[in-house]
């Protein structure tokens, strides 16, 4: 165990340049043994950039990397690792056709006389989950976890060997609230055992729980270290921005006109395994935000609205007619648009510019007989940059060239370049910093005050209330509870979506 | 409000300052002007040194040469663009002269009747290949790989090897001919490169195979339907080795079910140097074109310079992966995308 | 009946070289000789295509089944011995045609050789360019061969033809010898020879697909009347080019329905205990050069197996 | 506490109650099995249909047949596995055979000298392609193209594609022989299957295999060398082609530029019946074998029922994709990973 007073990491004046981008401009960080350090800043600050520098991923174009006092230098991951270095990135890195054992130990199997030994690494492997309190079965096959559960076996194996410094990139921004709980616990403890622990997230009230102290970062520099228990929000997201504020505030009460038919209206719908029997109601200007724990099938019931995943029974209709065969390209027809939970994955083209990546919804909307014209394509996508906000160089940039929550906004872009009045947004928030969620927040409002309907699903139940007009919770595939107005608060959602028999009868 | 904050915004959107991409557009020219660089440096250095490389007669040959490689390029490049890969070009050509030959004569369906099949037959093996590709994701290189076996199978098998030969009608004279002194395949090349570079450019079925290439699962999300770009796609290349293996059948004067060996690779590779990513996504026509160009002068030299025919596979060999590692090299330079 | 198993009847094994039109002659004629002589057999087949290892599993295959006899036209002189010898070895009797193994290898495991001697073929081709030549009162023809040579047997080919037709024509000259064994392949070849040589006098096609090839090549190039050919193999194509007359002026075949005829004699002869006693058995040798001649080939031909 | 929070905690952890982890294994045995019962039930039909088909002799040639695809294809399974791809089998091997030949006698380095140069250069090209796949990120398919067209025009250019004999001597006979009873190259093929099946599941270097396969950036975070993995993966497939040409010279006798054609796709085949993932990250030696006996038992049983060789492909193509079809279907099934 290291001394309270060694640094067990330190990074000073650091920079790094990827092409056309400073990711890193100068960044000083350093931390001590036993300390847990929120690492804060807005997307693209240099977050993961300097985690890559400390974890020995990427060498700094200048600046020196120390770890527990000896220099890292161009040693790479390995040497990181030696140096007693341990990262868990904020992209999952777990191969899926292996078990959850062998994902452990990725790249340092136990070995016996030569071999890899797999019995000694399956009791390994139980013996580190149990001391973390997880119960997840060694032997399974990690393609077969669910997120939570890869996301925690990740943190294992980043626990596992001992480690001097423990580094969570964004750990939580996949889990639910009682996930996130265990991971924050897990953190706690090991810090007791006096390993420096740098800590990334968004979420600043979870950072609150757990950080000893916050370090800021803004275009590339660290700007200030904070203790943490005395921050405030509006003087962390000052730090942040650099001055200018833009907290999100409850939205005001709107009246919603529920006497007229429903822009979408879903009866008893059944898709098996998670959906039992779901039944809601959106209306026209209306923003339905779904609450329930991760894996409580939100993402289910918005692929089946959206025809994805055809339905068992149950009926859909939009606008009063019922949609009998719900498929991807009748639901799209409707008006019906959906945002993917996995942007990444599943969101963006990546190859392709911000302008096609927003009219590829709808080619015929931008073409002149049967082309596609480049200069519709062109006014159409600086109309919806404009509309939407979307901070690019010019429309045609790819899209990997723009921030987390500028793709978001591409994306959801896309369905009002298609003209769709129903939105489903299935976490649009997920890993976007602070100013980037307020600005989704407004356009989501603004989207429903010009009459569209939205389904808001989110992970992190506190911003239900900043942007939903009514709030379901769902839990065990059935909706479990209403809110609306006032109502609408994290307690109310929590209870309703973990505390079942309190809301049941 | 949003504009100012995106004023004080630093590394991400607004920084990289020249323009990202007018970069990338650049890049990817400065792939398509050394490919064509290049094949001038061919034609200087083969004109000095090629006796007969520069007459008229070379010329138009090589136009036929390459349209036996450009006319199924032209499709191969769109699936790969699409993230598949197509590999029975060769046999598919081959079983196609068959086809026309037989069903002009044996089969009596006369020369008119003989074509259409052809193409029908074509159209539907392709879109075979492509429903297996999309209803039930086996990968495309099984897929083809089981055309390839069973095409260039059936081919011998209904010929026995032998050549078919085809009525010597004025059709099939024109299609293996010339008109307007250009051979009539270069022309039916030319068209198709135009009707391809429009659809992939300027139509939404074509933007939809950029989609689909680039991220299947965004683009289905999107509502696309690419299973139905898989199909058609699939299809499209059948029809096109259909076509050109009517073309090589007229010019032959007979269908032969051995022909055409190892076309695909040559397909492969001039859609490859002409700068597609083989990981599908990103690619060009014109790119192709020059592609094929260039292996097109590049065994036609070595044959008037008196190559081993045998070591020319050697040289091509190299070359293809020459250009491919240039490509990369480029490409590599201009990725902003992260790799971690 | 159900009882019996596929191949209980005779069987034989067969290899053909590669893939031409020519073996499938000798299918036939194999087929119509067991036929006549009232017995069923199946033929257990394998086209190599020019695939040394594809003959040799395929050998050691049928020998371990123990078929009555193995007619073959091996891939290799040197390649094809160890599977032969197998066969050989295994007690299966084995009979070459077209082209067969080094001759010692030969004396010792194969029972009889159906050759139509190459060197002869070549050399009935050669003849007759010359008479063509001197008949047109060319002196010094310039020829460009499409050859087919990465087979041992086209290289004699190519002998003899040189041999006779510089017997005659001294001034002759070979200006290209280029590969183009498939009619694809020919075809370019040959036009890229016109290319490099546009004085041409005359092709040699050393095989079906190099003659086809060679045609085809000065229709397109517009040499019809300067430029002649004279080739090998006979086909319903080279048939019809010949009674046109305008580029084919000469054909040798030798009958791939006559040499299979032949193997299955032989192999009935060799199984009833009656080994022949010439060991190589000569095939007939046939030169084409009229249009009658085409004409009499396309009605005896009818389904254009040669 | 998180034990009290798990419990409450619903569907994600704890309830997909029938272990999934035993049903996978099931399920991947089901494949398994399935090919064994193919196997047998060919065996029955083979075994009564087709005479001579279930002697000694015959099930010692199938093991000699077996050989030339498995040797290969026990380093292609890795291969693809690791997610890449080699095309280059034929040729190489064909090469392979002609540089032991010519080693041994034009190029006077006897008869081990020539094995030794032999074994050497394959595994110099093999980790040539490997370089460039790892350092430069040339696609694999296009560095083994290249090999393709360069080994096997090598391989015709150096020999004027006539056979180069072996000196008959006792290795060679042994090599192209029996030891035992058990043709040589049969033993080599199972010697190499345990020394393969032992490497890829219990030495690290066999799971940074899969790793590199399943998850490339995962692996490579993890402190592997996925560049290294790589290199060793190719030149470990040109060395096993080597063998393989080795010992296809000693039973041929000669060296062969043009032997071995297409055995590529064979190979490839019996890797991907065998259940292996063409995407990579998943398969299992053992499937392989099995592809491998599937692939042998059928072409045996085409040759000895008699059907026309041309046919054979045909017939091949089909089974190529169904089974194919069928290992998608299993696996499918088993999926929990959703494709949108
Ligand atoms: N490998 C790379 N290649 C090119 N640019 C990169 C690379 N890695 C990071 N960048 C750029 O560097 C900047 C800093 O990125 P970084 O990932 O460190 O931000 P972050 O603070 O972690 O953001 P987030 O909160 O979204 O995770 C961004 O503009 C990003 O696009
Ligand atoms: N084994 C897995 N492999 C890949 N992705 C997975 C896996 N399991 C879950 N996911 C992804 O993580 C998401 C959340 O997982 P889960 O199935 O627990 O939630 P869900 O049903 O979408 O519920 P909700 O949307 O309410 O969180 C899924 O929607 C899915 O996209
Ligand atoms: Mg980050
Ligand atoms: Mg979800």
């Amino acid at each position: 165990m290291t001394d309270n007073d060694v640094l067990a990491a330190q990074a000073s004046n650091v920079t790094k340049e990827y092409p056309g981008v400073r990711a890193l401009a100068g960044a000083d960080f350093e931390i001590r043994a036993g300390e847990v350090r929120a690492l804060l800043g807005r997307n693209g600050a240099g977050k993961s950039t300097l985690i890559r520098m400390l974890s020995g991923v990427d060498v700094p174009d200048s600046g020196d990397v120390r770890i527990g006092g000896t220099p890292l230098g161009d040693g790479g991951v390995r040497r990181a690792a030696e140096l007693g270095v341990s990262t868990v990135y904020q992209e999952l890195s777990l191969v899926p056709w292996m078990t959850v054992a062998e994902n452990l130990f990725l790249g340092a199997w136990p070995r016996r006389g030569g071999r890899v030994d797999y019995e000694g690494m399956r009791r390994e492997a139980s013996a580190v989950f149990a001391e973390l309190d997880l119960r997840i079965d060694p032997d399974r096959m990690v393609a077969t976890l669910s997120l939570a559960e890869q996301q925690l076996v990740e943190i294992a194996r980043g626990v596992r060997g001992q480690p001097g410094v423990l580094i969570l990139d964004e750990p939580t921004s996949a889990l639910a609230v009682n996930e996130v709980e265990m991971v924050l616990d897990v953190v706690r403890r090991i810090a007791g055992r006096g390993v420096a622990v740098v800590y990334v997230s968004h979420r600043l009230d979870e950072i609150r729980q757990v950080a000893h102290s916050i370090t800021v970062m803004r275009d590339g520099r660290t700007v200030e270290t904070v203790p943490a228990r005395d921050a405030t929000t509006e003087q962390i997201v000052g730090l942040m921005l650099g001055g200018e504020t833009s907290a999100a505030e409850r939205p005001a009460t709107r009246t919603i006109d529920r006497t007229r038919t429903p822009l979408l209206s879903i009866r008893d719908l059944v898709v098996p395994p998670k959906i039992e029997s779901v039944s809601l109601d959106l209306h026209a200007g209306e923003v339905l935000g779904i609450g329930g724990l991760l894996g409580a099938g939100r993402s289910e019931l918005l692929r089946a609205i959206a025809g994805f995943d055809p339905p068992h029974s149950g009926a859909v209709e939009v606008e009063g007619r019922r949609v009998d065969r719900p498929s991807a390209r009748r639901m799209k027809e409707l008006g019906v648009g959906l945002t993917p939970e996995n942007r990444k994955a599943e969101g963006i083209v990546p190859l392709l510019g911000v302008d096609e990546n927003m009219v590829m919804s709808d080619f015929r909307a931008v073409s002149r007989g049967p082309a596609v014209s480049p200069s519709r394509v062109r006014a159409a996508a600086t109309a919806l940059v404009e509309r939407l906000s979307v901070k690019t160089a010019r429309p045609e940039t790819p899209i990997t060239n723009l921030s987390g929550g500028n793709q978001q906004k591409a994306v959801i872009g896309r369905w009002l370049h298609a003209g769709s009045r129903i939105l489903l947004l299935d976490e649009p928030t997920r890993g976007v910093d602070v100013e980037a969620k307020a600005q989704i927040y407004r356009l989501v409002r603004e989207l429903a005050a010009a009459g569209a309907g939205v389904l808001f699903v989110s992970g992190e139940l506190e911003e239900l209330p900043l942007v939903c007009d009514r709030v379901v919770a769902l839990h065990g595939g059935r909706i479990r509870a209403e809110f609306s107005g006032p109502d609408i608060t994290l307690d109310n959602i929590l209870a309703a979506t973990m505390a079942v028999e309190s809301v049941e009868h | 409000m949003t504009t100012s904050s995106q004023q004080t915004q630093p590394g991400t959107a607004a920084s990289p300052s020249a323009s990202p991409s007018a970069g990338t557009a650049r890049r990817r020219r400065l792939n398509e002007i050394g490919l064509l660089a290049a094949i001038v440096l061919l034609y200087v250095v083969l004109g000095s040194t090629a006796s007969g490389f520069l007459s008229l007669d070379n010329q138009l040959g090589m136009l036929r040469d390459a349209a036996t490689i450009g006319i199924a390029a032209w499709g191969v490049t769109l699936v790969i663009i699409a993230g598949e890969i197509d590999i029975s070009i060769g046999p598919a050509v081959a079983f196609s002269s068959v086809l026309v030959a037989k069903g002009a004569t044996a089969w009596g369906l006369g020369s008119w009747g003989g074509i259409a099949l052809t193409l029908a037959l074509g159209l539907a093996w392709g879109a075979l290949a492509g429903w297996l590709v999309a209803r039930f994701t086996v990968p495309s290189f099984i897929a083809t790989l089981g055309l390839w076996s069973v095409l260039g199978g059936l081919g011998l098998y209904l010929t026995d090897a032998l050549p078919v030969a085809l009525p010597d009608n004025g059709l099939f004279r024109t299609l293996g001919g010339t008109v307007l002194g250009l051979p009539t395949s270069a022309l039916v090349m030319l068209v198709l490169f135009a009707v391809f570079a429009y659809v992939a450019r300027y139509t939404a079925y074509g933007r939809s195979i950029y989609a689909t290439g680039g991220n299947a699962a965004a683009a289905r999300l999107a509502g696309i339907n690419t299973g139905r770009v898989k199909i058609a796609l699939f299809a499209t290349t059948g029809l096109l080795s259909a076509i050109t293996g009517i073309l090589l059948a007229a010019r032959l004067g007979s269908g032969n079910g051995g022909a055409a060996a190892g076309l695909e690779f040559d397909v492969i590779a001039a859609v490859v140097i002409g700068g597609t990513l083989l990981a599908g996504g990103r690619g060009s026509l014109l790119g192709t074109l020059l592609g094929v160009a260039f292996i097109t002068v590049i065994a036609n030299g070595l044959v008037l310079l008196g190559v081993d025919s045998f070591f020319q596979n050697v040289v091509r060999g190299v070359i293809i992966v020459g250009a491919v590692l240039v490509n990369v090299a480029i490409s590599n330079r201009d990725r902003a995308v992260r790799t971690v | 009946g159900c009882g019996t198993r596929i191949g209980e009847g005779g069987r034989f094994g067969v290899v053909y070289m590669d893939a031409q039109g020519y073996y499938a002659g000798v299918r036939k004629g194999m087929q119509d000789e067991a036929a006549e002589a009232g017995r069923s057999i199946q033929l257990l087949e394998l086209n190599a295509q020019g695939d040394a290892s594809r003959e040799s599993t395929f050998v050691d295959t049928v020998s371990s089944a123990k078929v009555d006899a193995l007619v073959l036209s091996p891939v290799s002189e040197t390649a094809s011995i160890p599977a032969i010898r197998l066969a050989h070895r295994s007690g299966v009797p084995v009979i070459c045609y077209n082209t067969c193994i080094a001759e010692e290898a030969a004396q010792e495991y194969v029972t009889a050789f159906i050759l139509g001697d190459p060197v002869e073929f070549g050399r009935l081709l050669g003849d007759a360019a010359a008479d063509h030549f001197l008949a047109e009162g060319i002196t010094a023809p310039k020829i460009g061969v499409v050859n087919c040579e990465q087979v041992e047997v086209c290289v004699q080919r190519r002998l003899g033809f040189e041999e006779a037709l510089f017997a005659k024509v001294p001034d002759a000259e070979i200006v290209a010898n280029q590969q183009g064994s498939t009619i694809d392949e020919a075809v370019n070849v040959a036009e890229r020879i016109l290319t490099a040589h546009p004085d041409l006098d005359a092709f040699f096609g050393q095989a079906g697909g190099a003659t086809l090839g060679a045609i085809r090549a000065v229709q397109a190039r517009n040499k019809v009347g300067q430029t002649v050919v004279f080739g090998g193999d006979m086909s319903t194509e080279a048939a019809n080019a010949l009674v046109d007359h305008s580029i084919l002026k000469g054909n040798v075949d030798i009958s791939g329905i006559a040499v299979g005829r032949m193997a299955a004699e032989t192999a009935q002869r060799v199984l009833a205990g009656d080994e022949p006693e010439e060991f190589v058995l000569p095939a007939p040798i046939e030169l084409y050069t009229t249009p009658e001649d085409g004409q009499e080939w396309l009605e005896n031909h009818p389904d254009g197996l040669p």
